[in-house]
């Protein structure tokens, strides 16, 4: 119940200010964009054009340069938003509430792209659309929960109360997914004996590599530009509910 | 364009796909970021809004 | 320990005298196992393999239907702000909370079971799996209850939201809940599900009242 | 725990305390002082933060700026604070004599037993009644009859005179006095006046 006078260490100090934190970072908003724009073309081009078609699934590895991408964002988005919220829980941090906030539609957009593509490989290599196994059937559970703490975010008027809250469910979510990994893994191998296909077969050729190693910087990159331009835009949404707060009481202060 | 094989439609629809969410992504997001500095300079704040508090 | 016991007890005793909550709870866990044969037809065959999937069905709905209750009318009424102010940790009041839902909205559910049991063909040795896997299973999604109950309760439309979050967090306790009964991946995937449930729940059990009691101080505050 | 058996000298203070809901700050530089023995009562126009000070009080809304202390107490002897709020915490399913067990079991240190409590606020007759069944008031006075039943030096009553009849109002004063009387300390936030002698008074202003 008392004042936190501790000294802090003052990078910190400057970051855990909403309005200097935005001062910092958004100089690096342009450069991330243009470094994300290139790597894209390079990739693009890497992928569609410069790249052969591999040896067993043919030009259908090309659906995994954008398939690899989101999946490993599906997940390190996640991981983003669990180490947020440990800063919103244990350092009372002002930027990891906006950070968690920020993350959770792009991982919920990143994951539903990841299902889409897997869909879209699978049906020429599996022959369906949709399969149960253990891979596909996880990244959708991580997509309901992705979508469970969007809808939590909004179901509350009080942003600070919001943040903590969510923190908390955030956590007990990143407990869980090791665990509905492992149970639906389980799952998927008692129903289904090894009828899917296994990415770890072949090691890939070098060929196939590039593609998809630039690709997988270009979609990080683009997460982390995007995410930085979400917490701008929510520090400015906060200061428009203070002020607007502010006007609604008649007080000019 | 070089030829895509046998599924050719399905690799054109995964990046036409995506592509297409990434653009809607970015689109939402400059589009709120725009929407919150034209409301926090409506409310007077416009030089302000990076400093925000006192 | 005594404060423990008094929550438990008023809990025990409001359900008990809630008009009639324990028995709708089980009418609807009877009723939603008894319409899945109209949809699927009348096969016993096909019934008896899908009737563990049925019964667990039917009680992770008819649990989640009750979790409106847990925290809902303590924090309308305000005793869940004297809860935080009472001399024993918000943490134990939940876990007598969690405890009580279970006996109130889950043992009713295992006790009625053996009529789902009979109407769904149940041969005798799956039905005695499928009280053993509820037993064991059921005290997992209290405590995912009580902490989808738990984060919600400072928002407004609640209700829906709790089920919402905790469905995907309970796909464990489904897959080995079923996992424990169907003799699919033979008796030794059985055995390692029971185990597995079993150490699920227990983990659940003793986590969920922590952070649950964090989400709602910090919801509160 | 006996009437005669004082706590040790105790005193509430807050330092340019500032209370408030989320970021908005309702009222900021509150200084107050109150001893043993000692009653405040909270005034100012709605919205003012009476309640929300209250809450801060309690512990139940953290400070948005500044300290709160209680000087005196021991950490040992369990919580310090009553809080009376508006919502009277009682479940129509219960009756009188469950609800007070039930609070007595959580709230601990018990002092006045269940019965002496309810004759004391004037529900004797009422105790094996359905909570259901009781007046506003009588909720009312149920609610104050928890206060009674386990011992917290801090009452902080938020409008307990709603609903009361004068005769309840008169009880309510009784009360208070024997609580400051045995050494307590009460907040009183009310728009109503409460007859009792020794009640300083503070003021919240509007936007302060």
């Amino acid at each position: 119940m008392t004042i936190d006078t501790t000294p802090k260490m003052t990078w910190w100090n400057r970051l855990s200010h909403p309005g200097q934190f935005v001062a910092l970072t958004r100089p690096l908003v342009l450069p991330l964009a243009l470094l994300t724009g290139v790597l894209f073309a390079v990739g693009l081009w890497y992928g569609l054009f410069s790249s052969p078609p591999e040896k067993y699934m043919g030009d259908t590895v090309r659906i995994m340069y954008v398939h690899v991408p989101t999946a490993w964002l599906s997940q390190f988005v996640y991981a983003t938003m669990a180490v947020s919220a440990l800063g919103t829980l244990v350092w009372r941090h002002p930027m990891a509430d906006v950070s968690m906030k920020a993350a959770a539609p792009l991982g919920a957009a990143f994951t539903a792209m990841a299902l889409f593509t897997g869909s879209l490989w699978g049906r020429p290599t599996w022959g369906t659309f949709w399969e149960w196994d253990g891979r596909m059937t996880s990244t959708l559970v991580l997509l309901f929960i992705y979508l469970g703490i969007v809808a939590l975010w909004r179901a509350f008027d009080d942003q600070l109360r919001a943040a903590r809250v969510v923190a908390v469910f955030t956590l007990v979510g990143a407990v869980n997914i090791p665990i509905i990994k492992f149970s639906v893994d389980w799952w998927s191998t008692l129903h289904q004996p090894a009828s899917v296909f296994r990415a770890d077969g072949p090691t890939m050729p070098g060929e196939i590599l590039t593609p998809l190693f630039v690709m997988f910087f270009a979609f990080t990159f683009l997460f982390i530009t995007l995410q930085l331009a979400a917490m701008h835009t929510e520090v400015r949404r906060r200061r428009i509910t203070t002020l607007e707060r502010r006007a609604a009481r008649g007080d000019a202060r | 364009m070089i030829a895509l094989g046998a599924h050719a439609e399905f690799i054109i629809a995964a990046y036409v796909g995506v592509f297409a969410g990434l653009a809607a992504l970015i689109g939402w997001t400059v589009f709120a970021a725009r929407q919150t500095k034209r409301r926090l300079e409506e409310l007077g704040d416009g030089q302000r809004a990076n400093s925000s508090a006192q | 320990m005594n404060g423990f016991w008094s929550v438990l007890s008023r809990e025990i005793r409001l359900s008990l005298r809630g008009g009639g909550e324990i028995l709708t709870l089980v009418l609807f866990f009877v009723i939603v196992g008894a319409v899945v044969p109209f949809a699927v037809g009348p096969d016993k065959a096909l019934l008896a393999r899908i009737a563990p999937g049925i019964v667990w069905i039917a009680a992770f709905l008819a649990m989640l239907l009750g979790l409106e209750k847990l925290f809902g009318p303590d924090r309308a009424d305000g005793t869940l702000a004297l809860y935080r102010l009472a001399d024993i940790p918000l943490s134990a009041v939940v876990a007598a909370k969690v405890i009580a839902h279970w006996l109130t909205a889950a043992l009713p559910l295992i006790l009625a079971s053996p009529v789902l049991a009979l109407l769904l063909a149940m041969d005798a040795t799956s039905f005695w799996r499928t009280v053993l896997s509820l037993l064991l299973g059921t005290p997992a999604l209290a405590g995912f209850g009580a902490i989808g109950a738990a984060v919600t309760v400072a928002t407004r439309r609640g209700g829906l939201l709790a089920p919402i979050l905790i469905a995907p967090l309970s796909v464990p306790v489904l897959i080995f809940g079923v996992g424990a009964i169907a003799p699919t991946g033979g008796p030794d995937q059985a055995q390692a599900a029971i185990l597995l449930l079993a150490a699920l729940s227990l983990m659940v059990v003793v986590l969920s009242p922590f952070a649950a009691a964090l989400a709602i101080d910090w919801g509160e505050d | 725990m006996t009437e005669g058996q004082v706590h040790s000298p105790l005193c509430l203070k807050t330092f340019a305390l500032g209370v408030g809901r989320g970021e908005t700050m309702l009222a900021r530089d509150i200084a107050l002082s109150v001893s043993a023995g000692h009653g405040l009562m909270l005034r100012g126009p709605n919205g003012a933060g009476k309640s929300t000070l209250l809450l801060t009080l309690a512990g139940l809304l953290s400070p948005l700026e500044g300290s709160i202390v209680l000087e005196g107490h021991d950490e040992d002897f369990g919580p310090a604070f009553h809080h009376c709020g508006h919502r009277n915490a009682i479940r129509p399913r219960l009756t009188a004599v469950e609800t007070l067990e039930f609070w007595r079991g959580i709230n601990g240190n018990p002092a006045l037993p269940v019965a002496e409590a309810l004759e004391r606020v004037g529900l004797r007759r009422l105790a094996r009644l359905d909570a259901a069944y009781l007046s506003a008031g009588q909720q009312r006075r149920l609610a104050l009859a928890r206060l009674l039943v386990s011992a917290r030096p801090v009452w902080l009553l938020d409008e307990p005179t709603s609903a009361l009849d004068a005769e309840g109002q008169k009880l309510l004063a009784g009360l208070i006095e024997d609580h400051l009387a045995a050494g307590g300390i009460a907040v009183i936030a009310s728009h109503d006046a409460i007859a009792l002698d020794n009640l300083a008074v503070f003021t919240l202003e509007t936007g302060a």
